[in-house]
């Protein structure tokens, strides 16, 4: 009995390395899915990627500051459908202010974004709505204000701009804004906390943490972050239209989701996430365009791709209830 | 002082008339000469049937706790396989009801079926669809905008689309109130392993939910490209714009299924939208206010409706 | 002179590695309350969720009155004449009364696919007029009623078609007195009318005064079925156990004095409809003990201590003066707390281990620049963890894998780890079995010897005897009176106070 | 698929450049279209012509479909050029997306012109410069907007309609604003001529480019103004004319009603007939076809010299007004392109000065007399 017991735990003890041994190999899966899928299309294309990545690249940028601020609301089990009309926003406050004076703008456009990413946190948080259907509803209140502004004219910014648009600066903007996330959320209490409202709100509050301003400060925080994409956006586009910024929750989601994302979000979420599934989604995008295909065949391509990716990736161990 | 409890869908409804009667009042106050007489109201209810159809139907969905991106490009590839068949095909009426309708509900079979095979949160699942409905559709379309001729567009106009679209609204409400597919959709909505556990065949009521979803965007497609006249099958997402009008009739609906009357307030619900939308192009407002008060609207009344109590927990 | 009613034959079960039932048999006559008990995972639950239909079976089979059942789910179950009655809630909000005790049933009431609601209900009303629920109305939204009205439906729910079995899966602990009775009148309708209840749970007293034959498991495995009428708790607990469990495994000491210094006052202290201007003060050093119905608001002085409840009027103030009013606050000031509701308020179910019990210390973990070291993190709660001999593979491991005292240990490790003064233990031993309570007793009593203030809310009265220093009863949100601890204390003097 | 290429392809956008005359194979040559749609109504016309005149001249031709999305606009030439094209065509949707087009063409050494569109020379002075200095930017080819507008809004106010309602599709769309303008010139200009009879043109409803959008905005027009004798919807691929047709007849207005458009409708020929359409403005979808032959030849090495040039290629609207005029627009723009291959083939053989009056040229009259020769 004392035995059977004992080869019992043992047993069980095995079981359970497999199993993480299972979760690793499942965390390490975007990583080596985004390495087959740039090599298969750098064979597929000659090589051509490879030769051109830092224009391949320069799409990146963007995507990935402003996925940072979601994968913090996500990892906290929210979600920011918003994002899109925040980046719109930014860029046109980005560029009135580019007028004045550059560095103005910077602090402007993240001003902006944080201010919307309040108004967001305050609904959900304050009044206790849904995380997306505040968010749907101020994408489509903020799309509202972008057409109004550009009712005339596409907003411009100043000409200056353009001299910031390097791929150095962009770069370093891009890793200055990831290793800060890093940090923060690997080796502060902040990354735990906000793992842990993931996982179980209820509890995270009973051990301590302050999770609705935690909770409304996220929320403006990824605003924040996407306001300062927004310069990166300006310096490059220079302007923007009616459209600026559209459908940019979507690609995020889709970034995020690619690179191994839990949806839920939780304590399984992963800074690499991020990086891989920008990473990613740039890395199909292009490659796909490169190959020449039309855009319909492009098309059906991508969302076939998608969800084969997503079905391998997926972890469906910690979800019980597949929403 | 009687009316101390009144009961909870007498309570929605006052609020849903209230709101009817204030957004109705405060334009016509403003506008008096081009808003609000009796046509006009007549016209603004018959503009808010299209979303509210959609809405009525995806709300199956959404009450389960799913959600689908793909009603654009649902609604985009039905309306179009729809007027195939009634023009290429020439099977006329015929065509068009059957083709939106059947297309719709296929779309909703995949939909979820994808979902729930592959395991896949829904919101992702449905996002890959969209981008392959997209391009099926423009297959199907082959770059051009597919006209529906006038002879063929009862439903766009009085009587056919309220007709249609009352003939659809109360299809909902009796699954809804009247079967089992109601009672369980609800019942997964508010334990999935309780109604497991109860015998319910969950994943089969999920795909049902989709399927019906389905079919009521084939029906609010019918009255889209009615009303419209054409439709041209558009690619890089763009048809997720479509999305988001009958979705934010389904959270009006969620805002009032504590009143016992989620459908009911859907139908208001669009057409107090439309009052007011209407209403700011009579003061002759920009167009891009409009998506502003909508949003504004939209917010202001769920958190109205919303009761905060504190320490609840809400994603 | 009983008939067999249900034969349990050879039963098997297991997930993955745990052997939750293995080789199991035994029978339940006819028109009795066959008690089923065992301790926490010796697999009641999986065996009653089996002929229930809830869980496939691996190996072995149910015969009900000489046919073999294999019921795939609820329905199933119910068509054979098998119901249950769940240990968590098993109504769905959402829906009506009457769509909640005829779900799975339905068919009954649809004609060529519509449901007729109207039947359904007046069918309903009359079922609960019948159970004497009268208050209960078949068409409100199930989401009006209370928890315990709720577990009163399912009861509706569970036997209103006569099935030949009822399982009742540990719901008396959800019910309060008034409730638990409603339950035992009914499960002696059944057994009259020569039905069966299968009956689960924890409180020995209650197994050997309703139940007719009581069959013990232990790991799984079959111990041995035996007359209620022939053994007694200590009998029980052995069979239980496998071994002879002393019944001192409460504190000894008697007439020790507490020292005089307060540690933390409760002055004035309302929460609208749940507590209403209670005060009292706790002493360095001392177990307080809070012991009441359910209902009586005993659960909710441990949040407003904590600064978790809302609405809270009055005040809670330490010795030097601080006012608690929210639970950082009270982190901060070395209070901790552990909460009924093990799974949602005290460990994040889905982190690991390491992380749940660093939590609250993550401050003090930090280094100046706020940054924080995994190994240093890991050290700590391996620390914490293994001085709570939480059985785990290691720290990494998710809290959900764990089973419900293992749950808790890690709950303490996180307040032992965090060096607390005041701890607040709300139910600390519910739903763990004797091992692990003997356990949690002397951490206790190590935790009072070292100056600590401890207040322990339980229903059971046994524990609160005797481990308190002083228990304070609660009846409809207010004081209703004080005991000091005393080797004559009985649980009658207690009950006289809390009805 | 256009993988297949050899590689000497890899190598090209630097091998183009350096050597530019003659060098480079036809089958080697890769043009890039940044296109808002390559699968809307306009779009996939555009992509027919420009399909064609690929096979004509057997280079390739690869498609990106940007939206009109200013971050999207400026991605599509990144990965054009990153896709190994060595000139790029592009309908942008503001002046300042040229910017880093034109920036990243230069860095890569790729040909670049506009269809469509032109850098405003007022409004984006620097801008124009940058594409003037530009080795590789040769130039736009696009519409008089303004002209084509006051063209429409001279048809109506000849018809006898005063009270105009406008229906414009994206806010901002840069077409959109040069249509506007030419709208509310034509209206001045007939106000200050007649003041006794004054015209007046609403503010624009926008109607996306949903057909669902111009009957909201047509419906809204009309219930806003009874008097509404005229709609313009200015364009937005042919949908929210649709739209607003099917409002109009839905109101039972077709006959009080005038309308006229720039996007042709199938069936345009039965409603100018019926009084459904009073006119339209079309046939522009050869534009692109211009601009591809600009870059065509730059890459070839038979146009040189761009720095310090900008060359402003305008391209004429056809108009129809009457059935008849629309039967030849359909027998020689809708049930067959504009040009034979042999044709294009001739075309990009022009030089640019050619090139431009080939150009100026196109109509109706220029289509069916060279068919029918
Ligand atoms: N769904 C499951 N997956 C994995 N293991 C399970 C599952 N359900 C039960 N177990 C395990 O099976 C064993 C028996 O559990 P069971 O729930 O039957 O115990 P129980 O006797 O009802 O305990 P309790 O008194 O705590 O309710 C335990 O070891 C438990 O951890
Ligand atoms: N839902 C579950 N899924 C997977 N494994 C489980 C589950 N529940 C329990 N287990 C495993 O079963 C093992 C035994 O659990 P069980 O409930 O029997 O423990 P126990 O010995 O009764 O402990 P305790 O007395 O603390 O409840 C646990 O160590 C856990 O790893
Ligand atoms: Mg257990
Ligand atoms: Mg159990």
């Amino acid at each position: 009995m004392e035995n059977q017991v004992k080869t019992n735990t043992e047993q069980k003890e095995q079981q359970l390395k497999k199993l993480s041994k299972m979760s690793m190999i499942r965390a390490l899966l975007p990583i080596a899915g985004l390495i087959v899928v740039f090599l298969v299309f750098n064979v597929l294309t000659n090589f051509r990627m490879m030769n051109n990545m830092s224009l391949v690249l320069s799409q990146v940028y963007v995507t990935m500051i402003a996925a940072t601020g979601v994968f913090f609301i996500m990892t906290m089990g929210g979600l920011d459908f918003s994002q899109g009309s925040i980046l719109g926003i930014a860029s046109i406050v980005v560029c009135m202010l580019s007028k004045i004076s550059i560095p103005l703008a910077i602090v402007g456009g993240i001003a902006a974004g944080a201010a919307i990413g309040a108004i967001n946190g305050y609904f959900y948080v304050c009044r206790k709505i849904k995380s997306f259907i505040v968010t749907i509803c101020t994408m489509f209140l903020f799309r509202g204000f972008i057409k109004y502004l550009t009712t005339n004219a596409p907003v411009t910014g100043s000409a200056l701009l353009i001299n910031y648009d390097s791929t150095a600066l962009k770069v370093t903007c891009t890793v200055v804004v990831l290793v800060i996330g890093f940090v923060l959320f690997r080796f502060t209490k902040f990354g735990t906390y906000l793992k842990a409202i993931g996982a179980g709100e209820k509890a995270a509050m009973f051990s301590g943490i302050r999770t609705d301003k935690m909770k409304f400060l996220i929320y403006v925080l990824a605003g924040a972050i996407t306001g300062f994409a927004a310069f990166i956006n300006v310096i490059k586009v220079g302007s923007v239209t009616s459209s600026g910024g559209n459908q940019l929750e979507t690609q995020i989601l889709i970034a995020l989701v690619l690179g191994g994302m839990p949806i839920s979000g939780g304590a399984k979420v992963r800074f690499e996430n991020i990086i891989v599934g920008s990473l990613l989604y740039i890395v199909l995008n292009s490659g796909l365009t490169m190959m020449g295909f039309s855009t319909q065949m492009m098309q059906l391509i991508q969302g076939v791709v998608f969800l084969v990716f997503v079905a391998v990736f997926a972890d469906r161990q910690s979800l019980q209830v597949i929403k | 002082m009687g009316s101390k409890k009144l009961s909870g869908s007498t309570k929605g409804y006052l609020i849903l008339l209230g709101l009817v009667v204030l957004s109705w009042g405060i334009f016509k106050v403003l506008s008096p000469h081009n808003f609000g007489s009796a046509a006009n109201m007549l016209n603004y209810f018959q503009a808010s049937l299209i979303a509210t159809v959609g809405a009525v139907g995806f709300y199956f969905v959404m009450v389960m706790g799913m959600f689908d991106f793909s009603i654009g490009a649902n609604i985009m590839l039905s309306a179009i396989v729809g007027c195939v068949f009634a023009t290429k095909f020439n099977l006329g009426y015929v065509g068009l009801i059957a083709g939106c309708i059947i297309c719709g509900a296929i779309v909703g079979v995949l939909n979820g079926i994808f979902y729930v095979k592959l395991r896949i949160p829904s919101m992702i699942v449905t996002t890959g669809l969209a981008l392959i409905y997209e391009s099926v559709a423009n297959y199907i379309a082959g770059g051009v905008e597919q006209t529906l001729p006038a002879n063929l567009r009862m439903f766009g106009q009085m009587p056919g689309d309220i007709i249609l679209a009352v003939l659809a609204c109360v299809a909902a409400y009796i699954f809804l109130n009247y079967t089992k597919i109601g009672t369980y959709t609800y019942a997964i909505g508010s334990n999935e392993f309780v109604a497991k556990n109860m015998g319910i065949d969950v994943n089969k009521y999920k795909v049902l939910a989709f399927i019906l979803s389905g079919a009521f965007l084939g029906v609010m497609a019918i009255l889209t490209i009615s009303y419209g006249s054409s439709m041209v099958a558009v690619t890089g997402m763009a048809s997720m714009s479509r999305n988001f009008v009958p979705t934010m009739g389904c959270f009006f609906g969620l805002a009032f299924k504590k009143y016992g009357m989620p459908l009911q307030a859907i139908v208001i619900g669009e057409f107090v939208i439309n009052i007011i939308f209407f209403g700011f192009i009579a003061l002759g407002a920009p167009t891009a206010i409009q998506d502003v008060i909508t949003g504004l609207a939209l917010l202001i009344i769920i958190t109205l409706t919303t009761k905060v109590t504190k320490g609840e927990i809400v994603k | 002179m009983s008939e067999v009613r249900l034969q349990v034959k050879n039963l098997c079960k297991s997930f993955g590695i745990t052997k939750a039932v293995q080789n199991v048999s035994f029978n339940v006559n006819k028109g009795e309350v066959h008690a089923l008990i065992g301790e926490n995972g010796s697999g009641k639950s999986t065996l009653t969720n089996m002929l229930t239909g809830i869980y496939s079976i691996d190996s072995g089979t149910f015969v009900l009155d000489g046919k073999e059942i294999h019921p795939k789910n609820q329905v199933e179950a119910n068509e054979e004449g098998v119901s249950i009655i769940v240990q968590e809630l098993g109504t769905l909000s959402g829906l009506t009364v009457a769509e909640n005790i005829f779900l799975g049933h339905e068919d009954r009431f649809v004609h060529f696919g519509i449901k007729n609601t109207n039947a359904m209900n007046k069918e309903a009303t009359e079922l609960l007029h019948k159970y004497g629920f009268d208050r209960i109305k078949a068409s409100d939204i199930i989401d009006n009623y209370n928890f315990e009205d709720r577990k009163l439906v399912e009861i509706v729910k569970a036997t209103y078609f006569d099935p030949k079995i009822v399982v009742i899966d540990e719901t008396t602990t959800a019910l309060s007195q008034e409730g638990r009775e409603e339950l035992y009148k009914h499960m002696n309708r059944i057994r009259e009318s020569g039905n069966t209840v299968i009956f689960i749970s924890h409180d020995l007293p209650e197994i050997l005064d309703k139940s007719d034959t009581i069959t013990i498991l232990r790991d799984g495995v079959y111990i041995d079925t035996v007359k209620s009428a022939d053994v007694n708790e200590d009998d029980l607990k052995r069979l239980m156990v496998g071994r002879e469990v002393s019944g001192d495994y409460y504190r000894a000491d008697y007439g020790e004095k507490v020292s005089d210094e307060v540690v933390l006052s409760v002055k004035d202290v309302t929460v609208p409809g749940l507590i209403e201007d209670v005060s009292f003060d706790l002493h360095k050093g001392e177990i307080l003990g809070f012991g009441g119905l359910s209902e009586s608001g005993m659960h909710e002085i441990g949040k407003a201590i904590f600064g978790a409840s809302y609405d809270r009027t009055g005040k809670v103030v330490l010795a030097d003066g601080t006012e608690i009013n929210d639970i950082p606050t009270a982190i901060k000031h070395s209070i901790a707390y552990t909460s009924k509701d093990r799974d949602n308020e005290s460990v994040v179910l889905n982190q690991s281990i390491g992380d749940n019990i660093c939590l609250p210390s993550l401050d003090d973990l930090a280094n100046k620049a706020h940054m924080l070291n995994d190994k240093k993190l890991k050290e700590f709660s391996n620390k914490f963890a293994k001085q709570m001999s939480v059985k785990m593979v290691n720290v990494d491991q998710f809290v959900s894998d764990l089973s419900g005292g293992n749950k808790q240990k890690v709950v303490l490790a996180r307040w032992i780890g965090k060096d607390s003064d005041i701890v607040v233990l709300d139910s600390p031993t519910r739903g763990i079995d004797i091992k692990v309570k003997q356990d949690i007793y002397q951490l206790m009593n190590q935790m009072r010897k070292n100056g600590k203030s401890i207040i322990m809310i339980s229903e059971e009265l046994m524990e609160l005897i005797g481990m308190c220093d002083r228990i304070i009863i609660m009846k409809d949100g207010k004081l209703s009176g004080e005991l000091e601890r005393s080797p004559e204390l009985d649980e009658n003097s207690l009950i006289t106070m809390m009805v | 698929g256009g993988s297949k290429d050899t590689t000497t392809a890899d190598s090209s956008s630097s091998a183009a450049t350096e050597t530019p005359a003659a060098a480079t194979d036809n089958k080697d040559i890769k043009i890039g279209v940044s296109i808002w749609s390559s699968t809307d109504v306009l779009g996939s016309q555009c992509k027919l012509i420009l399909d064609e005149a690929a096979k004509a001249l057997g280079v390739q031709v690869q498609y990106v479909d940007q939206g009109h999305v200013s971050e999207k606009v400026t991605a599509s030439v990144e990965q054009l050029v990153a896709a190994g094209c060595q000139g790029i065509i592009i309908c942008n949707s503001s002046d300042t997306e040229m910017t880093s087009a034109i920036k990243t063409c230069n860095d890569n050494k790729v040909y670049l012109a506009q269809f469509f569109r032109v850098i405003s020379k007022d409004n984006s002075a620097d801008i124009y410069q940058m594409a003037t200095d530009s080795a590789y930017y040769i130039g736009a080819v696009h519409e008089d907007e303004p002209a084509n507008g006051e063209e429409l809004v001279n048809i109506l106010l000849e018809k006898g309609d005063r009270n105009i309602g406008l229906i414009g599709w994206e806010q901002g769309d840069a077409t959109w604003l040069g249509r506007w303008e030419g709208y509310k010139a034509g209206v001045e200009k007939w106000n200050e001529a007649n003041p006794d009879d004054k015209a007046t043109l609403s503010e624009p409803q926008y109607a996306g480019t949903t057909s669902e959008g111009g009957s909201k905005a047509a419906e809204a027009l009309m219930a806003a103004d009874p008097n509404l004798d005229a709609l313009i919807p200015a364009g937005g691929g042919g949908d929210p004319l649709q739209g607003a047709i099917a409002a109009v007849e839905r109101a039972g207005k077709t006959q009080d009603i005038d309308i006229v458009s720039t996007d042709f409708l199938p069936d345009l020929g039965e409603r100018l007939e019926n009084g459904s359409m009073a006119g339209e403005s079309g046939g522009h979808y050869c534009d692109p076809l211009i601009a591809f032959m600009m870059v065509y030849n730059a890459i070839k090495g038979n146009y040189t010299d761009f720095a310090g040039k900008f060359e402003d290629v305008p391209f004429p609207y056809l108009y129809v007004s009457s059935a008849d005029d629309y039967k030849a627009y359909e027998q020689y723009f809708v049930d067959q392109l504009p040009y034979t291959d042999e044709e294009l083939v001739a075309m990009s053989e022009l030089d640019l000065a050619g090139l431009k009056e080939a150009a100026a040229k196109v109509s109706i009259e220029d289509a069916a007399a060279r068919a029918g020769k």
